[in-house]
């Protein structure tokens, strides 16, 4: 699996993982200090989706995502000081403050946002690849959505209209088994979600979101297809979140030992570390290295996005148009 | 009335009250119970906020989780009103309203008069609303503006505890369709709420606060803010008449030009984006019933044409504060003196 | 196939067919002399199916239907004076006047109404199937929507919801080959709307429309299955439609013959004549007779529509609400 | 300026025009090419009523027809828009915006203030409103004054031919989301438009025809209505200025002040139902902005608090109607006379 991919690429991946790890894992520490504003959702534990999706893609390709976007953002480019800065709710942020962990974005690296709407990213990649497929570029558009937003009518919308319209989108279910508290084994009426891209007329694969070659390994399949013209693509990442739906959720709906046995046992970064150790000429301390690095980016970030201003006043009032 | 209640508190007690009196009042939404399916417990939430908790306990299967699927779920609680049920449906923020719009204004809103007054429809939309919650652009906005532009629908905006129960208990019983307006800054207030049952008639405003120089009509959390306002101005001379008219729509024409007869002189605190909104609705309709009264321009508080910002900073300034309601009275005031 | 049903039923169908066929000929005819307002959307053709479907119901069972909707609320009971005097928009009409061909209701047979939204029904259907289930009477709701409308977000929602809350509910998918003047072969992205079913957990099965006994057939399976608390099925009935999108549709993207290819080989009640009439006892004559009554019919409701009224002035102000 | 041409050929000629001169503007909408996957011919309709017929023949894949997914659609408009494309999306009528509303009032109008100005989305809604053809009351409405309330949409509401034309150039020049109302009504209305290219800006309203004694406001068809009943009342000696807005999002507030600072007379007209409407939006911007020079009290024409209904009996009795104006105007005239 690892021999696909060159030791950069997988250290690549590492850093990428590690970084969005450290992110979440920070965000929760402060956000429970009472530091950070606002509802906050984190990624952590998934991370081997993100990364092993965004591997796949150039800059000028597109991803759409959802509320808990910051992993989507790191793997996918978008600069972790501004990030931070932005879930502050800083001057300096990515979105200079007015749009907050829900709404990040950087259209310049190819991020079309977070979204506080869930199922509000599958039509706006169904455009995106539009754009991509009417440039000629050979450029493709990604969404993340969960489970939950599997069911929500936008999504079903857009998984037809990309057949129909054989755009070059890849829909990437994340399944991390509930939508808030609510089980995704009750909330999705069909075992897997992978089940119903028969009914759109694309390939459908599920694959354990654990496991960052898997990912990377389908969406690869999933890119090619989309770049050669041949239409969209469904694929669902079976993982897990490690922290609640939001910073604050009791997760009274999960059992006693459920987050304790999943950080134990089906830790992608864990994982994802035995693989590269064992398979290829990557050791512990290359690992160690990085590991300090991400540690010193997120601390900075951190000082930074504290040390920070809010926006001021006068930008209350601006960016509403264009021209108005 | 000595007992004080949080205003969260008050609503679960008019669910709680009314589903004990009626089998047909069912409650859906997405994770009203919370848990379903899981492994953990069941009300593990009761609602995103609480506000449902301890329902599923005592109605079991008459309070049922949702798929985030909001035109299904709100237009079979449309479909189970038009059949005999009467199902408060909650609508987590109203900000959602986008992706189930159609449910409401096209199908429960306009059936009794499509179909000429064969159908019944009694579902009511219970939804949150409203900034202060650093919850950015997309969990901040009003919108009862756009519910209340639609006829066949009544649109209700509790300001208190009092309000909140008297009002839920007669949404429930009322049989058109209603959206039931819930400020998210407003859960953890507390007031006087009777522990009986009451309810409280659409149409009427509530005269909050008595006065002869200047009329406020203000709306949901508003009319705090109003209060606040008044407070300060009190001290300055300027006695203020505050009004909430507790439902949007209908709308309770006669207390807001009675009052504005006596003072002359009117400002409207609204919430929402100004265009086309109830600011601008209350200020016509004293611009067209009660021109003869007016000494004065009518003022209009709101928030600004921007969406919702996210900063604290931002959020803050975007929202209609009691010092911008203050001076929006003492220009009223002052004109022409 | 004709023995599993009465002589009785038989004749009932044809009627009901036959009802149908005249009433949207006969508005087709009176639609081109101008003497009825607005859009009009027949259902000559289709008669099969809302005939087979509704016949496995009961006046406490609801059905929702769309635009194209006089045939099922014929098939569900709805008086047929009443409908003609509403699609005039006069008086005496169904709903006063006040509907028109696209609102057509009478929830009083079951008949949730027509609906110009297309993907409006089907939710509402799980409401009713809902109301249905708690009240526990094994009643149960039908939906009936196009090919258009299976690609409509409130559609697939709905099949997700009937499946999670196990809901009485039949879904079915008359496939007419277009929605307005595109086709369904292209703009539905897999072969067979049912193939959807799978996804959504529940059976599905594609049925030859123009064949009353295929409808009822897998429409008796579906309702049983409803009834015992099995929860929805999703029906797929193939067919056609022999008049425009709407009254006033030039069909040039039908090919040159195809209507009248349709016509002669894929005649719903044509077919059941001679199927009825070879299995059974059933003579041409019996149905002569009631092709006779069924003209009356249809010729006095059209009459009394003409000389009907419109609605009263005071009526534009009532019935907004129930109270205000 | 000798040519006279329908509304809906303006419509056409302005998206011909704009296709022709830049590439990156696409056409995508419900059988706005017509035909697609069929036996039949391809263009077969060009939009449910002709608009865009001739565009598929000219430029192909450039046009697109679409499943019955509006969100999708509309959502696939706005992300085109958001990464260099020009759409124009047509939904069908406005009255179906109820399946598709979030991605146009919570992405496209939010993209940049959300993102701290990062985002463009040059993306053109073109949808049709009103009453007047039997078609009820899930096919008649008129809604723009939902979109009004949404800061970050422009709304647009072009008049005659000329407008129409002028203002869909500039619609699909501008750099952010707008919404253009074309009344069904005015399809088939003849006018003066020239065969150049030209683009009216946003945000300037028309002054229709001057006068001293009553200022009237109008929107959409309501102009040509309003200009009937000032042809009447010139006849009684009583000079009304007709102003339409053109673009309710920007507002042209200043020629409204202007010209009520010389009338001291309002009437507003607006064939929306009259709750949160423009119809109390301008009312209200004179009551507070204006109310100085007013004599008299604003009168509003509006629909009534109703759904519309399907009989034409009934519809004629909805739709403001030239006499409704005519009276009102002669209202606010008699005034203190
Ligand atoms: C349209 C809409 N409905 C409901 C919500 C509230 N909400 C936010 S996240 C969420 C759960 C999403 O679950 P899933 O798609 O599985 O993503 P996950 O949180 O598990 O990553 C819900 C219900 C929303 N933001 N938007
Ligand atoms: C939400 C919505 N979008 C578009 C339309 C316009 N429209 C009316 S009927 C129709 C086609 C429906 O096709 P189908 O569902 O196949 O039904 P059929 O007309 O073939 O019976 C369309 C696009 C509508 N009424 N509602
Ligand atoms: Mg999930
Ligand atoms: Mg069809």
């Amino acid at each position: 699996m690892a021999a696909s991919l060159s030791v950069e690429d997988l250290l690549d991946a590492y850093r990428t993982m590690k970084t969005i790890r450290e992110f979440e894992e920070r965000v929760h520490v402060e956000f429970a200090k009472g530091g950070i504003p606002g509802f906050v959702h984190l990624y952590a534990g998934e991370e081997a989706s993100a990364t092993g999706v965004c591997m796949n893609l150039t800059e000028d390709d597109y991803i759409a995502s959802n509320h808990r976007g910051h992993g989507h953002c790191i793997a996918k480019g978008v600069e972790v000081s501004g990030m931070m800065a932005e879930i502050y709710g800083k001057g300096s942020g990515t979105c200079h403050g007015k749009g907050g962990s829900m709404h990040i974005a950087d259209l310049d690296v190819g991020m079309m946002g977070a979204n506080g709407i869930v199922g509000g990213g599958p039509p706006l990649v169904c455009g995106a690849a539009l754009s991509a497929k009417l440039q000629g570029k050979g450029g493709v558009a990604l969404a993340f959505f969960g489970d939950g937003a599997s069911n929500q009518g936008t999504t079903f919308e857009s998984m037809n209209l990309a057949t129909v319209w054989k755009l070059p989108v890849v829909f990437i279910a994340e399944n991390n088994g509930y939508a808030e508290a609510t089980a995704s084994s009750w909330s999705v009426s069909c075992k897997d979600i992978s089940t119903r891209a028969e009914g759109f007329g694309m390939p459908g694969v599920t694959v354990d979101g654990h496991d960052f070659f898997a990912v990377h390994e389908a969406t690869k399949t999933a890119v090619e297809r989309a770049r050669a013209g041949e239409g969209p693509s469904l694929i669902e990442c079976k993982l897990d979140r490690f922290f609640g739906h939001f910073e604050g959720d009791n997760q009274k709906y999960r059992a006693p030992n459920e987050v304790k046995t999943i950080r134990e046992e089906k830790d992608c970064i864990k994982r994802f570390s035995a693989t590269i150790t064992a398979d290829t000429d990557i050791t512990p301390d290359d690992l160690a290295v990085i590991d300090g690095e991400v540690q010193a980016l997120i601390d900075s970030a951190v000082a930074k996005a504290v040390a920070d201003t809010e926006p001021g006043p006068e930008t209350l009032l601006t960016d509403v148009y264009i021209k108005y | 009335m000595a007992r004080k209640i949080l205003y969260q508190d008050a609503i679960n007690e008019a669910l709680d009250q009314e589903m004990a009196r009626d089998d047909s009042i069912i409650v859906m939404g997405e994770d009203v119970v919370g848990g379903t399916g899981a492994n953990g417990e069941m009300d593990a939430w009761g609602g995103v906020l609480g506000v449902t908790k301890g329902l599923y306990g005592k109605y079991g299967d008459r309070i049922m989780d949702s798929p985030i699927s909001e035109s299904a779920l709100v237009g079979a609680a449309v479909g189970a009103a038009a059949t005999g049920m009467r199902p408060v449906c909650e609508l987590m923020f109203i900000d959602f309203m986008g992706v189930c719009f159609d449910q409401i204004y096209n199908q429960a809103a306009k059936f009794r008069y499509m179909f000429g007054g064969k159908a019944k429809t009694p579902v009511v939309i219970r939804t949150m609303y409203g900034a202060g919650f650093r919850a950015a652009a997309q969990h901040s906005q009003c919108l009862y503006n756009i519910f209340t532009h639609v006829p066949g629908l009544k649109v209700v905006m509790p300001s208190s505890p009092y309000d909140a129960k008297g009002l839920l208990i007669q949404a429930i019983r009322d049989d058109d369709p209603v959206i039931f307006c819930e400020h998210k800054a407003l859960y953890a207030t507390e007031g006087d709420v009777p522990e009986e049952s009451y309810a409280i008639p659409f149409g009427e405003a509530n005269i909050v606060r008595e006065g002869d120089d200047v009329t406020i009509v203000a709306l949901g959390r508003m009319v705090r803010f109003a209060a606040k306002a008044a407070d300060t101005l009190a001290a300055d001379g300027i006695d203020c008449e505050i009004i909430d008219p507790r439902t949007t729509s209908p709308l309770d024409e006669d207390t807001i030009l009675e009052s504005v007869e006596n003072t002359g002189r009117l400002v409207v605190v609204d919430e929402a984006n100004p265009r086309c909104s109830m600011a601008t609705d209350i200020a016509s309709l004293v611009a067209q019933k009660g021109f003869g009264y007016l000494q004065a321009p009518i003022e209009m508080v709101t928030a600004p044409h921007t969406p919702v910002p996210f900063s604290g900073a931002l959020e803050d300034l975007y929202i209609p504060s009691p010092e911008k309601i203050e001076s929006a009275v003492r220009k009223t005031a002052d004109y022409g003196n």
